[in-house]
């Protein structure tokens, strides 16, 4: 029954294409509505703890070999995960296309709208699918799907380049996990991810880890296999950047906890591989994220931070589980589940606000921005709330998830030996650095973008967008506080997935008193949101009876001449970028004022921060590569004589190499 | 006696990679049919005679004037005369030449067979080199017909060795002439100016 | 409850004796103890003046800063009385929601379109982003001495596990402490409040548009801070198992001789250069992370 | 007329399916792997008979009967090729092919078109001649008053007795032959003329079909000398044979300019990836089929989609093709779908032919060629998907506004979008009759 139901769904999409125009939209909506109550039932009755796995095979009626969705509670949560963020995108998708009606036909639409639908109904199959074979596909329509999304705005040749690397850097992904899987067919008889146990069980763990690491690696963003991430955000339309950095990279997480549940043995260098390519990601993802000024790209960087500190909270579980710290592991992986909901939620938001912010300016470069807060008070309302949330600042969801890891860390400190003490010592630095750089950065984005005075004809313009754009992210921040205020009841069932998925049987008696702390917390929160309230109250009538006046701001005699005077966004992180100099590579274009130069003439001044590992892993060896080829192709000469030297050759070729016994 | 033709046959491969003007490669290849017919007759002797003469009046009337004197009428129409070749002088094609001569000796030394001739092998291998080496270095493509003929002849000499095995594999080899009367049609059909050395519009 | 009032009423002592300090060493007589809060009651009563450029962030911060300063008195703890608030972690807590009022600060002063206050602004977010990891190794540090990870257990337990290295721990934390206040609350060396160059300045640069209630809000916010991490200083320094009337008594001692200490450096000492305040600081941390790798070497991790 | 001999073909085709490898007249065996091609020749007969009467509308009644005429003699060789039984009868119609084609060529009587007929008769011919002495080598294993005939039912039993080194020299003969018609390195080259050149409709016959031929050619030869002890020597020949197209298709779809020629590239890949399938063996065998089947659909929808991109574009130069979707949008939807099945990315039902590839190579541990092969997939798909989403999408880099884009009827892309719904369907289910047949077809192969 719900199998047939899914496929409905399937062979419903196809529809998309010859539902009349006007309809287009709804009937995908209607049929994203359908796919999200379905799937929730099931996890709901995963997640309430009535059935363990429900196994949904999908078989048509003529056709044998039928596919099998498997859900467990590990697919239950990310069946979660992507139903919000998805279903909420499309609403917003709603808004945010209006403009393009015009501009585009019919079938660019329903392209978009069923690369949509597939995108939803794809990652929904690859936390499904436990089956090598369809995993990939699923894993591969992913990608394609999302491949379409993002070059919906195709008439830009640089938004169609970036789209193909980034399918092509998906396809190379895929490779890797395609490899990853013939090596345990090719052990155990079976690919899939229920033969995985009994190949790490009687092989060596890390090589094949590693192997899916990398595949899986590439779709989540770790440094350094994040090249595509900055690149393909910011060409995405918001609604797709949102679910993209939202939901899809965390389909490698999936992947990644996934295999990590069969893994057996090296659990313990397994989780230092992974801890330490996480802390890295973590750093040096907000530290580039600060020195960009494309406010899309600058999220995309931080997409890459916050799965950053996802890995830091799986490397930190494995650990635990390594050294039998069950409190470790359950905290340290139940953190980075949480982070992963946690961040579909702020970064989904934060990307629709800046998508709002785009359609309504027409730029995402921040030093073009500006008073926004006063042109468009509710998604500048909407942009802070997402800011503080994803600075991981109570009483927002963001720093609960922080926090279940830090405590991991704390609790198991004096437990740990010398070296693990000092590792997580390490780790417990990592993460409050990338807190403070993550408010440096935030502050600068919501500082320089929504305060001040507009520093550009494209801000002074802008417009407040239209309700059914900022709807559906009130949803969002309904979920992010209902998070950060009652964290207890969404944290327990987290525990319990992580309990019941990684077979740890205690977990009940480490967990008891968490629920307790987080009360705590909430009510903390509480009194925080009262003292606020009462204090403003209180400010307001006392206001009331003195004289308030209003004049330009003073500051040492500074009158907001022009808005040019105003701190940019590059100045504000100038002294940071001073130190950071060597690692982002900032470029500065200038010409300098000669001595013989009386009167100066005009001067441009350009500065640029180019992504390091992005130039030396992918840059430089594909143009190297396809240089070569090039070169290589010089066959086709177009005189005959040359053609059948080939076949000469060819054919002497090889007689010699039979000769020499080489072949 | 067939020893003979056979060496007397290889002398005109020789030839060829000597020769510079188109009239001299007619003439040899005129001369090549008559060996092979002259091989075919004294090969041959146990396949049915209807068989053998079919193959002998095909070599004698095809190869030996049927071809000579439609490539003439394509010299005489275009009025080439000399080949030019592909930045080879033929000294070097000589050369070349002897060392395929060498090649295919030993080649056929390595590939004894019982059922055959070595030195049938020898040098219809060494006819197949001169062939690929004609059509290699010369740019004219009259010259690669040529090219394509001494290949052609190289085939028949293959089939001649087993033809007393299977007749009806030199019936079958015949039929590559047809392929030689395609490319000839072609001359006078499409009008191709065999002198043209530049069908080099299709590249890369 | 006690730690709260005591650290409430410390904090309207506090400024004035750094006043009083600097005054005296500096030859003058100097207003009287009381007279920053007087300071505050004039500015209550005075009315207020808005820039045209600011919006909402810009009225709602001080009152964000004061409240979330106030939700994180409230975990701390003074002597065996547990903090308002005790939980597993509180700590984080603690410093993040100190961010929180932060960050509203930094974003105030980046509305009001300043240069100035940006620039005060942008060095506020940068030092403070600094200092965050030594005050983290040094919580982690004593939660894992003392086991607990909870302001009220770990000060409760510290001096009680009979462990020799206490002294260590808890002078290189006072040391710490210390220099981390300094920098939170933007005194000399590495910020001069009272300098008269904008361009210098770092925390007062970005206030410098307010007036009236909020900038006593302002002003209240910092007392508090001070006296805040003056508590922390006092639990690493007194014993939690002695008595009350005692405690209350070294309490205000400690904190009045670490309002001295400040009120000597500011006297005595140039603020830094600008540009060597990030090196300053960082080599806070730096202190802090190899004092107690090498202390962690020392005690029992190796055996 | 046309018409009714495609009617004509499909009752044959049908005959050929009910008695499966029955012989007929002696010299024609309906053995499976004829069947299957033959099937996938039926299928593809009727849209391009159809399109080719749309193409030939303009022309006078003679250039129109020459062309229809042909391409009857060359669809009938061509079954007569699949079917042949025996490796002298084959190689006839295969030769006779290459006349049928070689007038198809001409048919637009251009300087280029007589140029690539020239090329492909010439080359092809010497081809041919190349194969015939692969065979004479066959007929030199005879031991005297042996089968007079070389069927390939009566090679099995002397096949075991003969010399290695002569199976050697016969298989690189007959590969580098035929290679001409199946489009494969070494001879590779003019078959990338005739693509380019010839009407659209004949170049997706022969692009498919034809290659189809010439594999099959090559495929007998190997299954018949499969059970000798040269079988990793044809493997590793082929394997090279196969990266080498590879290597040479990316390195010339990174630098093509012109539409149809990139397409005949990716066919050249193609082959390349079918004949290291081939050499793979185990599963490899069935992978090549099926890659074979669904590379004929795909391959033939885009060329047909050419023919209309033509009327459209008046052109195939890459820099003056654009905005097709603007222009044409269920042509551009045929594309785009078309791109995704030939490069193989699921859901194209090409994937799991290479999925196939790559676990047959992983599995005989040759990591070399995995990573070769992956590496020039990637580059491949890049060339040709960047390509093709600019002519979809993005406007020409060098205008042309002397010619005004024509109109064409939708109507004419539904048998492109039915192959190519095909394909994608077998990507996630492949009916029992088509495994079965492929399966029977190397049953004599070692697994």
């Amino acid at each position: 029954m719900n199998g047939s139901l899914f496929l409905a769904i399937i062979f419903l999409s196809l529809l998309v294409f010859f539902v009349p125009r006007s309809l287009k939209y709804s009937y995908s909506l209607f049929l994203l509505a359908g796919a999200v109550a379905l799937t929730s039932v099931w996890s709901y009755r995963l997640l309430s703890g009535s059935v363990q796995i429900i196994d949904i095979p999908l078989n048509l009626p003529f056709i044998q070999n039928s596919f099998i969705l498997t859900v467990d509670r590990l697919s239950a949560f990310f069946i979660i995960v992507i139903n919000i963020t998805v279903f909420i995108g499309f609403l917003y998708a709603r808004g945010y296309l209006e403009p393009y009606y015009r501009s585009k036909n019919a079938l660019r639409f329903s392209i978009h709208y069923f690369s949509y639908i597939w995108l939803y109904l794809s990652m929904l199959m690859v936390v499904m699918f436990r089956d090598g074979l369809s995993f990939l596909i699923a894993w591969e329509i992913m990608a394609l799907s999302s491949f379409f999304l993002v070059i919906f705005d195709a008439e830009d040749r640089t938004i169609l380049k970036t789209g193909i690397s980034y399918l092509i850097q998906m396809h190379v992904g895929m490779f890797f996990i395609l490899i990853a899987f013939l090596l345990v067919e090719k052990a155990t008889g079976q690919m899939g991810f229920d033969a995985l146990g009994s190949y790490f069980s009687n092989h060596s763990n890390i090589p094949l880890f590693i192997l899916f690491f990398i595949g899986f690696g590439i779709k989540a963003g770790f440094i350094p296999l994040h090249t595509w991430l900055p690149e393909a955000h910011p060409a995405a339309p918001s609604h797709v950047s949102g679910i993209m950095s939202g939901v899809m990279i965390k389909m490698g997480i999936y992947g990644i906890l996934r295999v990590l549940i069969s893994v057996q043995s090296d659990l313990l260098l397994i989780g230092i591989i992974i801890l330490i390519i996480s802390l890295l990601s973590g750093v040096l993802g907000v530290m580039m994220a600060i020195v960009q000024h494309d406010l899309k790209r600058l999220l995309a960087y931080h997409s890459i931070e916050n799965i950053g500190i996802i890995g830091i909270g799986i490397g930190l579980g494995m650990i635990g589980l390594a050294t039998g710290n069950t409190a470790l592991a359950i905290l340290g992986l139940a953190g980075g589940l949480l982070h992963v909901l946690n961040h579909s939620l702020f970064k989904s938001l934060l990307f629709f606000s800046a998508g709002s912010v785009y359609q309504a300016t027409h730029t995402r470069n921040i030093e073009h921005l500006g008073g926004l807060m006063k042109k468009m008070p509710y998604t500048a309302f909407l942009f802070l709330i997402g800011s503080l949330a994803i600075c991981g600042l109570p009483p927002f969801n963001g720093f609960i998830s922080e926090y279940l890891i830090y405590m991991g860390m704390f609790k198991s400190l004096s437990a740990a030996n010398l070296y693990q003490s000092m590792l997580i010592l390490g780790t417990i630095v990592g993460l409050s650095l990338i807190g403070g750089l993550a408010i440096f950065c935030f502050t600068k984005a919501f500082g320089i973008a929504f305060l001040g005075e507009p520093r550009s004809e494209h801000a002074s313009g802008a417009k407040e967008v239209g309700k059914n754009m900022n709807f559906p992210q009130y949803i969002t921040v309904a979920f992010i506080m209902l998070i950060g205020l009652g964290s207890g009841f969404v944290v327990k069932p987290v525990f319990s997935i992580v309990a019941q998925t990684f077979r740890l049987p205690d977990a009940v008696l480490t967990t008891g008193p968490f629920i307790t702390n987080l009360s705590q917390i909430s009510i903390l929160a509480g009194i925080f949101i009262i003292t606020v309230t009462v204090l403003l109250v209180y400010r307001h009538y006392h206001l009331k009876g003195k004289q308030v006046e209003t004049g330009p701001t003073w500051a040492c005699g500074y009158t907001a001449g022009t808005s040019r005077q105003q701190y940019t966004a590059t100045s504000y992180a100038y002294n940071y970028n001073h130190i950071a100099k060597p690692l982002l590579q900032g470029k500065k274009i200038m010409e300098d004022i000669r001595e013989d130069e009386i009167f100066p003439g005009k001067r441009t001044f350009i500065s640029h921060n180019d992504d390091i590992f992005k130039k030396l892993l992918i840059d430089k060896p594909t143009d190297w590569f396809s240089g070569l080829l090039k070169k290589l192709a010089v066959m086709q000469t177009g005189q005959i004589q040359h053609y059948i030297l080939y076949a000469f050759v060819f054919i002497l070729l090889v007689l010699l190499l039979t000769i020499l016994n080489i072949i | 006696m067939v020893n003979y033709l056979i060496v007397f046959f290889a002398v005109t491969l020789m030839y060829f990679s000597s020769a510079d003007r188109l009239t001299t490669y007619i003439k040899l290849i005129g001369i090549q049919g008559l060996l092979l017919c002259g091989i075919a007759i004294f090969e041959l002797n146990e396949v049915n005679t209807a068989n053998l003469l079919f193959i002998v009046s095909e070599t004698l009337i095809f190869k030996t004037i049927m071809l000579p004197y439609l490539l003439t009428r394509i010299i005489q129409r275009s009025g080439v005369t000399k080949v030019h070749r592909l930045a080879m002088p033929g000294f070097n094609l000589l050369l070349f030449s002897i060392f395929g001569l060498l090649i295919s000796v030993i080649l056929a030394k390595i590939l004894i067979n019982p059922f055959i001739n070595t030195i049938y092998l020898a040098i219809a291998l060494f006819t197949l080199f001169t062939g690929m080496l004609l059509i290699v270095t010369h740019k004219l493509i009259i010259s690669h017909l040529i090219g394509f003929l001494i290949i052609e002849n190289a085939v028949f000499m293959f089939s001649l060795a087993i033809g007393n095995e299977m007749p009806m594999m030199i019936n079958i080899g015949i039929l590559l002439d047809i392929f030689v009367g395609v490319l000839i049609l072609g001359f006078f059909g499409l009008r191709l100016k065999p002198h043209t050395n530049e069908l080099t519009m299709l590249k890369d | 409850m006690a730690g709260f009032i005591l650290i409430v009423i410390a904090a309207c002592i506090f400024p004035g004796v750094i006043l009083r300090t600097k005054s005296l060493l500096s030859g003058r007589k100097g207003p009287g103890f009381f007279q920053p809060v007087k300071d505050i009651s004039v500015l209550m009563k005075k009315g207020s003046v808005f820039s045209t450029t600011t919006g909402l962030i810009f009225q709602i911060a001080p009152v964000v800063t004061l409240a979330s300063i106030l939700c994180s008195l409230m975990v701390i703890p003074f002597g065996e009385h547990r903090a308002l608030l005790s939980f597993e972690g509180d700590f984080i807590f603690f410093s993040y929601m100190l961010a929180f009022g932060k960050f509203f600060t930094i974003i105030a002063a980046l509305d009001t379109g300043s240069s100035f206050e940006g620039m005060g602004a942008s060095r506020e977010a940068f030092f403070s982003m600094l200092v965050e990891p030594a005050f983290f190794i040094l919580l982690a540090t004593f939660a894992m001495f003392t086991g607990y990870t909870s302001f009220s257990d770990i000060f409760n337990n510290f001096f009680i596990t009979g462990n020799d290295y206490v002294m260590i721990y808890s002078i290189i934390g006072v040391y710490l402490l210390v220099q981390i206040t300094l920098v939170e609350n933007s005194r000399v060396p590495v910020d001069d409040p009272k300098t008269h160059l904008e361009l210098t300045m770092i925390h007062e640069v970005m206030i410098l548009d307010y007036s009236g209630f909020d900038k006593a809000l302002i002003h209240i916010g910092s007392y508090l801070k001070f006296a805040l991490y003056g508590s922390l200083i006092y639990n690493l320094i007194v014993p939690a198992e002695w008595n009350i009337f005692l405690q209350t008594f070294l309490f205000f001692t400690v904190q009045a001789f670490f309002a001295v200490i400040v009120g000597l450096t500011e006297s005595f000492r140039a603020r830094n250069k600008m540009n060597k305040n990030p090196k300053f600081i960082l080599t806070l941390s730096a202190i802090a992370w190899i004092a107690f790798v090498v202390i962690l070497i020392m005690t029992d991790k190796l055996v | 007329m046309t018409i009714a001999f495609a009617l004509l073909l499909i009752w044959f085709t049908i005959i050929a399916w009910t008695n499966l490898n029955r012989t007929e007249l002696a010299y024609f065996t309906f053995d499976s792997t004829g069947v299957l091609l033959l099937s996938v020749l039926a299928l593809l007969a009727i849209p391009t008979i159809y399109h080719g009467f749309i193409y030939t509308t303009g022309d006078d009644a003679n250039k129109h009967s020459i062309y229809h005429a042909s391409l009857v003699a060359l669809i009938t060789f061509m079954s007569g090729a699949y079917m042949a039984n025996s490796m002298t009868v084959l190689w006839i119609f295969v030769e006779a092919t290459t006349l049928a084609v070689a007038v198809l060529i001409y048919h637009d009587r251009t300087d280029m078109a007589l140029e690539a007929t020239w090329k492909y008769v010439f080359i092809c011919s010497t081809g041919i001649a190349l194969a015939y002495l692969g065979i004479l080598f066959l007929g030199f294993i005879y031991g005297r008053g042996d089968a007079p005939n070389l069927s390939f039912a009566s090679f099995a039993h002397v096949i075991n007795n003969a010399s290695p080194l002569y199976l050697k020299i016969a298989f690189v003969f007959v590969l580098t032959g035929f290679s001409t018609k199946m489009g494969l390195f070494p001879m590779h080259t003019v078959t990338i003329d005739a693509h380019s050149v010839a009407p659209p409709p004949i170049s997706a016959l022969i692009s498919t079909t034809l290659m189809n031929v010439g594999f099959l050619a090559i495929f007998r030869v190997y299954t018949l000398f499969s059970s000798t002890s040269i079988l990793p020597f044809m493997n590793h020949v082929l394997i090279l044979a196969g990266l080498l197209s590879l290597l040479i298709a990316a390195g010339y779809m990174l630098k093509a300019k012109h539409l149809k020629r990139m397409l005949a590239y990716s066919s050249l890949e193609n082959m390349g990836l079918v004949a290291i399938a081939v050499g793979v063996g185990g599963a490899g065998y069935y992978a090549a089929l099926l890659l074979l089947v669904l590379h004929s659909f795909t391959k033939s929808s885009l060329f047909y989609q050419m023919g209309q991109l033509s009327r459209m574009l008046h052109t195939f130069r890459l820099d003056e093709c654009g905005r097709y979707m603007n222009l044409y949008p269920a042509g551009a939807m045929v594309l785009l779908t078309g791109m995704i099945c030939i490069l193989a990315i699921p859901p194209s039902g090409m994937f799991i032919s290479e999925f196939m590839i790559f676990k047959g190579l992983v599995l005989n541990n040759q990591w070399f060629v995995l990573i070769a092969t992956i590496v020039l997939l990637c580059f491949i798909i890049y060339a040709m998907s960047i390509r093709i989403m600019h002519i979809t999408f993005s406007g020409p880099r060098t205008e042309n506004n002397t010619v005004l884009p024509g109109k064409v009827n939708p109507v004419e892309t539904i048998s492109q979008f039915i192959f190519l719904g095909i394909v994608i369907v077998m990507c996630f289910y492949q009916p029992p009759f088509l495994v079965n047949l492929i399966n029977q077809s190397f049953t004599m192969l070692p697994k």
